[in-house]
């Protein structure tokens, strides 16, 4: 495998890029320890990491980009894939150089041990090629390689964490900004900023990890984050509920991540480089069934932190915590870490999932129906702010799809631009809340506010115009790309002919441009429904606003297709930059999974469909919130509409207020861990219940446990010992059937005990 | 006085037959008296009957030419420990005729158990013993070499057992006190 | 120094706490403060040598028994005063000296009733002999001495400080305990006897076992002795029922002891004694252990789902770990091993700092009620986010100490020692990760019903609640540290154990099919 | 003379003592019934001692002797204080450990 070696000087971000979550993580023990004394509250902390975390970020992207462009120019060189001690070894795959042109995007990983386990005989070598330990990376102290093999910590730098290192630092700044004004006066201020510099942090730490073990250690970090920030109310019992509902949700999908992260670490033989386990996967030294499993547990873990149907019932309610909270961990970063993961994993799913040439498969599959399935409901929501969860779940589902159907690079940049522009559509929802009394009910608290906010109006215009996909704007191209990546529409090639999510997507198209028309006509026309009177809000609200927005509008263009870029007669070079930034190539843990990466021929026809189809959409909803308006500024439905009268449309109606009913599944008939609503929660503390009969008890796992403890903890075993004497006792003693506390017993089960095991020992000799 | 006849006869080849009636004799009185005492209805009795059963094993004692023990047996239980459990007996429920209830109701669980045992027990004194017979040209260990014996090899357990027996005396008398 | 540690650095550590019981048995009673302060000294200069020790300790051969003394002790049985201090038993006297001393100090002003701080810390200390010695013997008979004075005092500690049904308790707990030690011994003398080495020492035997040919049924059989001692104290599924009366009723230092260190014994007792003795019997005996390890997983979160009471809660919920340990020690791989002795230091600085919190809940509240309580976070802000970190440790957050006592044992049970069935422990793993989500169901239920909200008005404006005092941060903030430390920074355990779990690992690989 | 036949009546006396201990409630017979076992280990002593010729088991049924008297003063002054608080000496009413 080792065609050349040679030792290059690493640039200097790739060997510290440590330094960047770790700017965050020592600002959130800093606000923890010396927040409160501090004139801006720890604030000022928070925003200082966050601004040299983003400075770095911003050399990493830029070293990172002129390393492709370096080598796109010396077109055939080698590239860095390993560094050793400062100097950097690096490997070209000799296959890779001759079959797949250039390697571009190799990781470069930078590993110290973190600790070893095990010497066994069992053991099996390290099967990367040239992965190494070196110090210095992590400020752990290195302990003395031991015989065994060893765990490392390091970083991973690719194109696809420089990618979301800038994402996160960038958002996180803003929103740091943004909530000074939003949050101020909280009860609990300097805690929420040490929480969001501890998100930041542990976002971070996920993005940069380099092994499987690393990432579960961030992904449960960022967990934990999302719980305390959710819960950042905690007096309140529903802010703390959807809390706890958010992490065990989580949790469920978590055994998914162990148990594949298992699966991987021993079928590639005792690691958990992402590297390693990659090139295994693609080399075929890991079986195509192996794979599959481990990509079904992974999927699980992938459901619940990104959405995904059926455990996405967590984020809407995860929309209790602060809006920045939710701009930044529910919409921008955390809830992209599944979609993040399936990426860096990708050949193992790739392979799993048999994604090449395919038509249906999993993950498109689950990624296709959460599309659908989450853009229907954000159609019945009165709550903004869960408009734009449910619109979040739907877009997770995009990218899961675009993943699912081998368009990596579609997915990954729909990943880039969504959380721009849906960022902003949150910070935009809580300055709308911010004016109006701190509702974020479109229906009776706002309408209207476009003659009284014009900033965050025109933002969440620009905004919703990102996300429903029309053009130029970012969403458009991203979205376009997934469309066409799934290769079912005539003329585009792909790799796979992916029909259904090719519908789905459509669909899915101009649902979102629906419920967005929907919700801006709800919150910015009509006349004003709230009471008091609604303002603008402050700069350090408007200026993260307008930022993002502008971010909304440019990101897509760096991603155009050629052909577009060659009408336009631009410069060739700027096409498909994302691409080349963060697709690897003719890399030794990606060989062959990068020729089903699909860059199918982007066609016209399809863009003016999809666009068609969502301004088609558009244009109903306005139409038909118009016609309301003429009637009734203050209205907000129809008082004798299709929903009143036609009872398919109620049922249909009644379905989607109800979620399709999962929570009902998930807490009354799987309940147990899963979810604690107030009256379960009564009924759980009902002594009556507790002390009285057994059925109530076996319809979830809560009653399941109570039933065990009582009949078979204090019943049966406990029984057993405290006493045989129970078993004779035929008089009235009936109800005293406790122990009886008589040493007598004791002395009995005693002595019988031993004449049993005695003559159990006399016979066995 | 039967017991050291006995004795002698046991050092002969004819004694020998002697001296096994008379350890029947005596583990029949014993067992017997064992089955009473623990059966009777009545409190003295049992004490009574236990009585008869030490007997009858400081006569197995002498059979086995420990006279030393044997004696003490006799000093100690029949003398001491039997006044001492007598007066439990009369201070406790003074009570001297028969009663319904000394038994528990479950009674025969501890029956099982103990059947149990004594069939374990059997088996295992069967299996590891067999015929094994004691030597035969035993003669009656003297009260000097007991006291020899304590004295110098086993001297550390014997210190200990009088700071135990004078714990327990004490111990005995402050749970006792009435205050 | 070197010499005088060498030759009897252990011993003055494990018997230093009796200097002071010797002491303190000589001072009055009424002199409260005087008796604290000799206990705490007695358990600090445990702590010091302990400290002299491993500093002294050569990591570089963490396999080997250092420090060892082999001296006579009961010649008629052949049996020696041998310790000595490996890998293994590092971690686990390291966290003895750790947790007694804080006790002491928690003690302070937390005697329970009825009082009488001279006793109470002279069994206390007791303990801490009992608990050190146990884990240094390297002679089975030593070995059991030391496992038995620890019963001794914690029956008194629960019969006489306890709550309400602390007779019942303590009766419990000893008769449970008595009976597995019984057999437990019935085995060491089975051992002594069949290997006809007339020897109790532990690697002795084991070599004896190796060399002669004991039928794999007598083997199994021994082992199923040890098997009920060990498993009684850990404790094992069905025989657990001792464990939530025992801490429910014990007074706080006692439950903070018992599940600290005291369950640590039976699982030491078993990478200790069982498995390297009797290699061959571990294999039989590992399919069933493991079975019930992850039946104590499931079973103990759902008992702890259905508790109303904080501590009974808390108390079930070591059921649980203890099985994490359990299935860590069941795949007799050097992987499983390492991850079991990790859960246990991690179990018992977590669950140790909870049963801390519930005595703290208690003392300010009167009750341990959960409905009742509520919005501690408002009334006393530090504990509640102490209890925050904590039950967020005790969950396996990674980053945390407890994370890495669970995710390795799954992981290790992917891949089993050769001989065991793998698809059997597959299946373990699956259970047992399932049971990662009821352990974060219970413990984030009780973090919001305890920790959120806003207080009951039973308490709202109760005086007597008040945060965190200067005793409690004293003893707390110790248990704290190693917790996060050991999550960022595992290898401050892996690295010591692991040459003395490989060396398990290797005998049962070395074992064949 | 076989070993066996002291071995077997030890064992019937230690028998009918357990089944005394289990099965009576008054606690001065529990007492006699334990006293029973005793002198069934002593048999036992004393028969093994006349077996190997070795006269510990001698000594030692002699200490068993005295310690059962020990245990005989101590555990007739707890059977007198069980009586004068609750009035009776039935072990099936001392239930304190009752739960």
């Amino acid at each position: 495998m080792f065609a050349a070696e040679e030792a290059v000087a690493n640039p200097w971000i790739y060997d510290n890029v440590w330094l960047i979550p770790a700017l965050p993580a020592a600002s959130f023990v800093l606000i923890l320890f010396f927040g409160k004394r501090l004139p801006y509250k720890g604030a000022e902390i928070g925003i200082t990491a966050l601004l040299a975390a983003f400075g770095l970020a911003l050399i990493a992207t830029f070293t990172w980009i002129g390393d492709i462009q370096g080598l796109e120019e010396s077109e055939g060189e080698e590239h860095a894939l390993v560094t050793d001690g400062g100097t950097q070894t690096v490997v070209l795959t000799a296959e890779a150089g001759e079959e797949h042109g250039p390697a571009r995007g190799a990781p470069v990983v930078n590993e110290v041990e973190w600790f070893g386990i095990g010497t066994g005989a069992n053991q099996v070598t390290l099967g990367s090629d040239g992965v190494e330990a070196v110090d210095g990376a992590e400020g752990e102290e290195a302990a003395e390689p031991s015989s065994g093999f060893n765990i490392s910590i390091g970083t991973l730098v690719d194109g696809q964490s420089v990618m979301l290192l800038f994402v996160v630092t960038f958002i996180s700044l803003l929103v740091h900004v943004y909530s000074t004004d939003y949050v101020n006066g909280d009860r609990r201020y300097t805690h929420y900023f040490a929480f969001l510099s501890l998100f930041t942090a542990s976002m971070l730490f996920m993005v940069l990890a380099s092994s499987t073990l690393q990432m579960i250690v961030g992904w449960e970090l960022v967990g934990v984050c999302s719980f305390v920030l959710i819960g950042h109310w905690w007096e309140e019992k529903p802010n703390s509920d959807a809390a706890l509902k958010a992490f065990l949700t989580n949790r469920v999908g978590d055994v998914g991540l162990l148990i594949g992260v298992t699966i991987l670490y021993f079928a590639a033989g005792r690691s958990f480089s992402f590297v390693t386990i990659n090139e295994m996967a693609v080399s075929g030294e890991i079986s195509q069934n192996t794979l599959t499993i481990a990509a079904v547990c992974l999927m699980a873990a992938v459901m619940s932190k990104s959405g995904q149907f059926i455990l996405h019932t967590w984020l809407p309610d995860a929309m209790a915590g602060p809006t920045p909270v939710s701009a930044l961990i529910h919409a921008a970063t955390m809830v992209v870490a599944g979609v993040y993961m399936i990426g860096r994993l990708y050949p193992v799913f790739y392979e799993g999932f048999s994604i090449a040439g395919s038509s249906i498969n999993l993950m498109a599959f689950i990624g296709g129906l959460t599309t659908v399935g989450g853009g229907a409901l954000a159609f019945v929501q009165r709550d903004i702010k869960k408009v734009l969860a449910y619109s979040t779940v739907s877009q997770l589902g995009y990218m899961v799809m675009a993943l699912g159907v081998g368009a990596y690079t579609a997915g990954l940049f729909h990943l880039f631009t969504h959380a721009f522009f849906k960022a902003c559509l949150f910070l935009g929802a809580g300055s709308v809340s911010h004016a109006c009394h701190h509702s974020f009910d479109m229906k009776a608290d706002m309408g209207g506010l476009r003659k009284y906010m014009p900033k965050t109006f025109w933002t969440f215009v620009i905004g919703s115009a990102a996300l429903a996909g029309i053009p130029p704007l970012a969403g458009f191209w991203s979205k376009d790309e997934i469309l066409v990546g799934t290769g079912a529409f005539p003329g585009t090639g792909g790799n796979g002919t992916y029909t259904i999510p090719l519908i789905f997507g459509l669909i899915t198209a101009a649902m979102t441009a629906a419920y967005m028309t929907r919700t801006i006509y709800l919150t910015f026309f009509g006349e004003y429904r709230g009471h008091g009177h609604p303002h603008e809000s402050g700069p350090r609200i408007t200026t993260p606003l307008i930022i993002l927005a502008f971010m909304a509008v440019v990101v897509g263009f760096l991603n155009m297709p050629s052909g577009f870029v060659d009408f336009l007669r631009l410069p060739s070079g700027w096409a498909h930059l994302f691409e080349d930034w963060v697709e690897p190539a003719g890399i030794a843990s990606f060989v062959g999974v990068e020729n089903g990466f699909t860059h199918a021929k982007p066609s016209l026809l399809l863009a003016i469909l999809a666009t068609g189809l969502a301004v088609g959409a558009g244009v109903v909803v306005w139409r038909y919130y118009e016609r309301l308006y003429a009637k009734d500024p203050k209205a907000t439905d129809y008082v004798d509409g299709p929903v009143a009268n036609n009872e398919l449309v109620a049922a249909g109606h009644r379905v989607l207020v109800e979620k399709y009913y999962l929570d009902h599944l998930y807490t009354d008939v799987i309940a147990g861990g899963i979810k604690g609503p107030v009256a379960r929660a009564a009924n759980w503390f009902n002594q009556n219940v507790l002390d009285g009969v057994v059925h109530a008890a076996a319809r979830s796992s809560v009653g399941l446990g109570r039933f065990v403890y009582r009949f078979v903890d204090q019943g049966l075993v406990d029984g057993t010992v405290n006493a045989s004497g129970r078993t004779a006792s035929e008089s009235g003693q009936f109800l005293r059937r406790v122990q009886t506390g008589q040493v007598r017993e004791y002395a009995t089960l005693m002595f019988g005990a031993a004449a049993v095991l005695a003559a159990v020992f006399i016979f066995a000799f | 006085m039967i017991g050291l006849l006995a004795q002698e006869a046991a050092l002969t080849d004819t004694g020998e037959w002697i001296a096994n009636g008379f350890f029947y004799a005596m583990a029949a009185v014993a067992i017997l008296g064992g089955l009473k005492m623990v059966t009777t209805a009545n409190v003295v009795h049992a004490a009574l009957y236990l009585l008869v059963v030490l007997s009858a094993v400081a006569g197995t004692y002498v059979i086995l030419g420990a006279e030393f023990v044997a004696v003490t047996q006799v000093l100690i239980y029949l003398g001491a420990i039997m006044v001492l459990l007598l007066f439990g007996v009369m201070l406790t429920r003074a009570k001297l005729g028969g009663e319904e209830d000394l038994d528990h109701e479950q009674r025969w669980i501890g029956a099982l158990v103990a059947a149990g045992m004594l069939a374990v027990m059997s088996y295992s004194i069967w299996e590891a013993f067999d015929t094994q017979k004691l030597p035969g040209d035993r003669t009656p260990q003297l009260t000097q070499q007991v006291s020899d014996e304590i004295f110098s090899t086993y001297i550390v357990p014997f210190e200990a057992l009088s700071v135990l027996l004078l714990a327990a005396l004490i111990g005995a008398v402050v749970v006792a006190r009435r205050d | 120094m070197q010499s005088f540690l060498d030759s009897w650095g252990i011993s003055a550590m494990v018997f230093i706490p009796l200097v002071g019981v010797a002491i303190m048995m000589l001072l009055p009673e009424k002199e409260e403060e005087l008796h604290k302060t000799i206990a705490l000294l007695a358990s600090v200069g445990a702590g010091i040598f302990g400290v002299l020790l491993l500093a002294n300790f050569d990591y570089d051969r963490s396999g080997e028994l250092q420090f060892a003394v082999d001296r006579r002790w009961i010649d008629v049985i052949n049996a020696r005063y041998t310790i000595g201090l490996d890998g293994m038993s590092l971690p686990l006297v390291a966290l003895t000296l750790l947790v007694v001393p804080l006790v002491i100090v928690y003690s302070w002003n937390h005697i329970p009733e009825p009082g009488n701080a001279k006793a109470f810390l002279m069994l206390t200390l007791v303990l801490h002999t009992g608990m050190l010695g146990t884990f240094v013997a390297g002679d089975l008979v030593l070995f059991f001495v030391f496992f038995e004075v620890v019963l001794l005092p914690m029956y008194f500690m629960i019969g006489v400080w306890g709550g309400e049904q602390r007779l019942y308790a303590a009766i419990k707990f000893f008769l449970y305990t008595l009976f597995g030690s019984a057999l437990m011994l019935v085995s060491f003398l089975a051992l002594y006897w069949s290997t006809g080495s007339a020897t109790f020492n532990i690697v002795e035997l084991a070599e004896q076992v190796a060399a002669r040919d004991i039928s794999l049924r007598t083997q199994v059989l021994i082992f199923g002795g040890m098997f009920m001692g060990f498993g009684i104290k850990v404790p094992m599924f069905p025989f657990h029922t001792w464990l939530p009366d025992a801490h429910t009723e014990a007074p706080t230092q006692g439950s903070v002891i018992l599940a600290a260190v005291l369950l640590k014994l039976g699982t030491y007792g078993f990478i200790r004694i069982a498995i390297p003795i009797l290699p061959e019997a571990a294999v039989e005996w590992a399919p069933y252990i493991g079975l019930l390890a992850v039946i104590g997983i499931i079973y103990g979160a759902l008992g702890c789902l259905a508790q109303t009471d904080m501590k009974r809660l808390i108390a079930f919920s070591s059921v649980a770990h203890m099985g994490y340990v359990m299935l860590g020690i069941a795949t007799l791989t050097d992987f499983g091993i390492n991850a079991a002795i990790f859960g246990m230091v991690a179990h018992g600085l977590i669950t140790g700092m909870l049963f801390f919190l519930a005595g703290s809940v208690k003392e300010r509240y009167h009750t341990l009620e959960i409905r009742r309580l509520g919005g501690l976070l408002v009334q006393a802000p530090r504990m509640g986010w102490i209890l925050g970190i904590t039950t967020m440790a005790s969950l396996g957050l990674p980053g945390l100490a407890g994370f890495w006592g669970e995710f390795p044992a799954i992981l290790a049970s992917y891949d089993p020692a050769p001989q065991l069935n793998e698809s059997l422990f597959r299946v373990y793993m699956v259970i047992a990760a399932i049971g990662t989500v009821l352990a974060a169901a219970y413990l984030l239920w009780l973090l919001q019903r305890t920790a959120f909200g806003t207080p009951s008005e039973e308490f709202a404006d109760d005086p007597h609640i008040h945060d965190t005092v200067f005793t409690e941060w004293v003893a707390w903030v110790p248990m704290l540290i190693p917790i996060v430390v050991l999550g960022f920074v595992p290898s401050l355990i892996f690295d010591v154990t692991n040459d003395s779990a490989s060396l398990i690992g290797d005998v049962v690989q070395a074992l064949g099919r | 003379m076989f070993l066996n036949q002291f071995l077997f009546l030890a064992a019937a006396l230690f028998c009918i003592g357990i089944y005394g201990v289990l099965a009576r409630r008054n606690g001065v017979l529990v007492l006699m019934s334990i006293e029973l076992i005793l002198n069934s280990v002593n048999i036992n002593l004393v028969a093994f001692g006349a077996f190997h010729g070795h006269i510990g088991g001698q000594v030692f049924a002699l200490f068993v002797i005295a310690v059962a008297a020990a245990e005989v003063g101590v555990g007739l002054a707890i059977v007198l204080l069980i009586y004068r608080n609750r009035r009776s000496i039935d072990v099936a009413e001392a239930n304190l450990l009752k739960g």
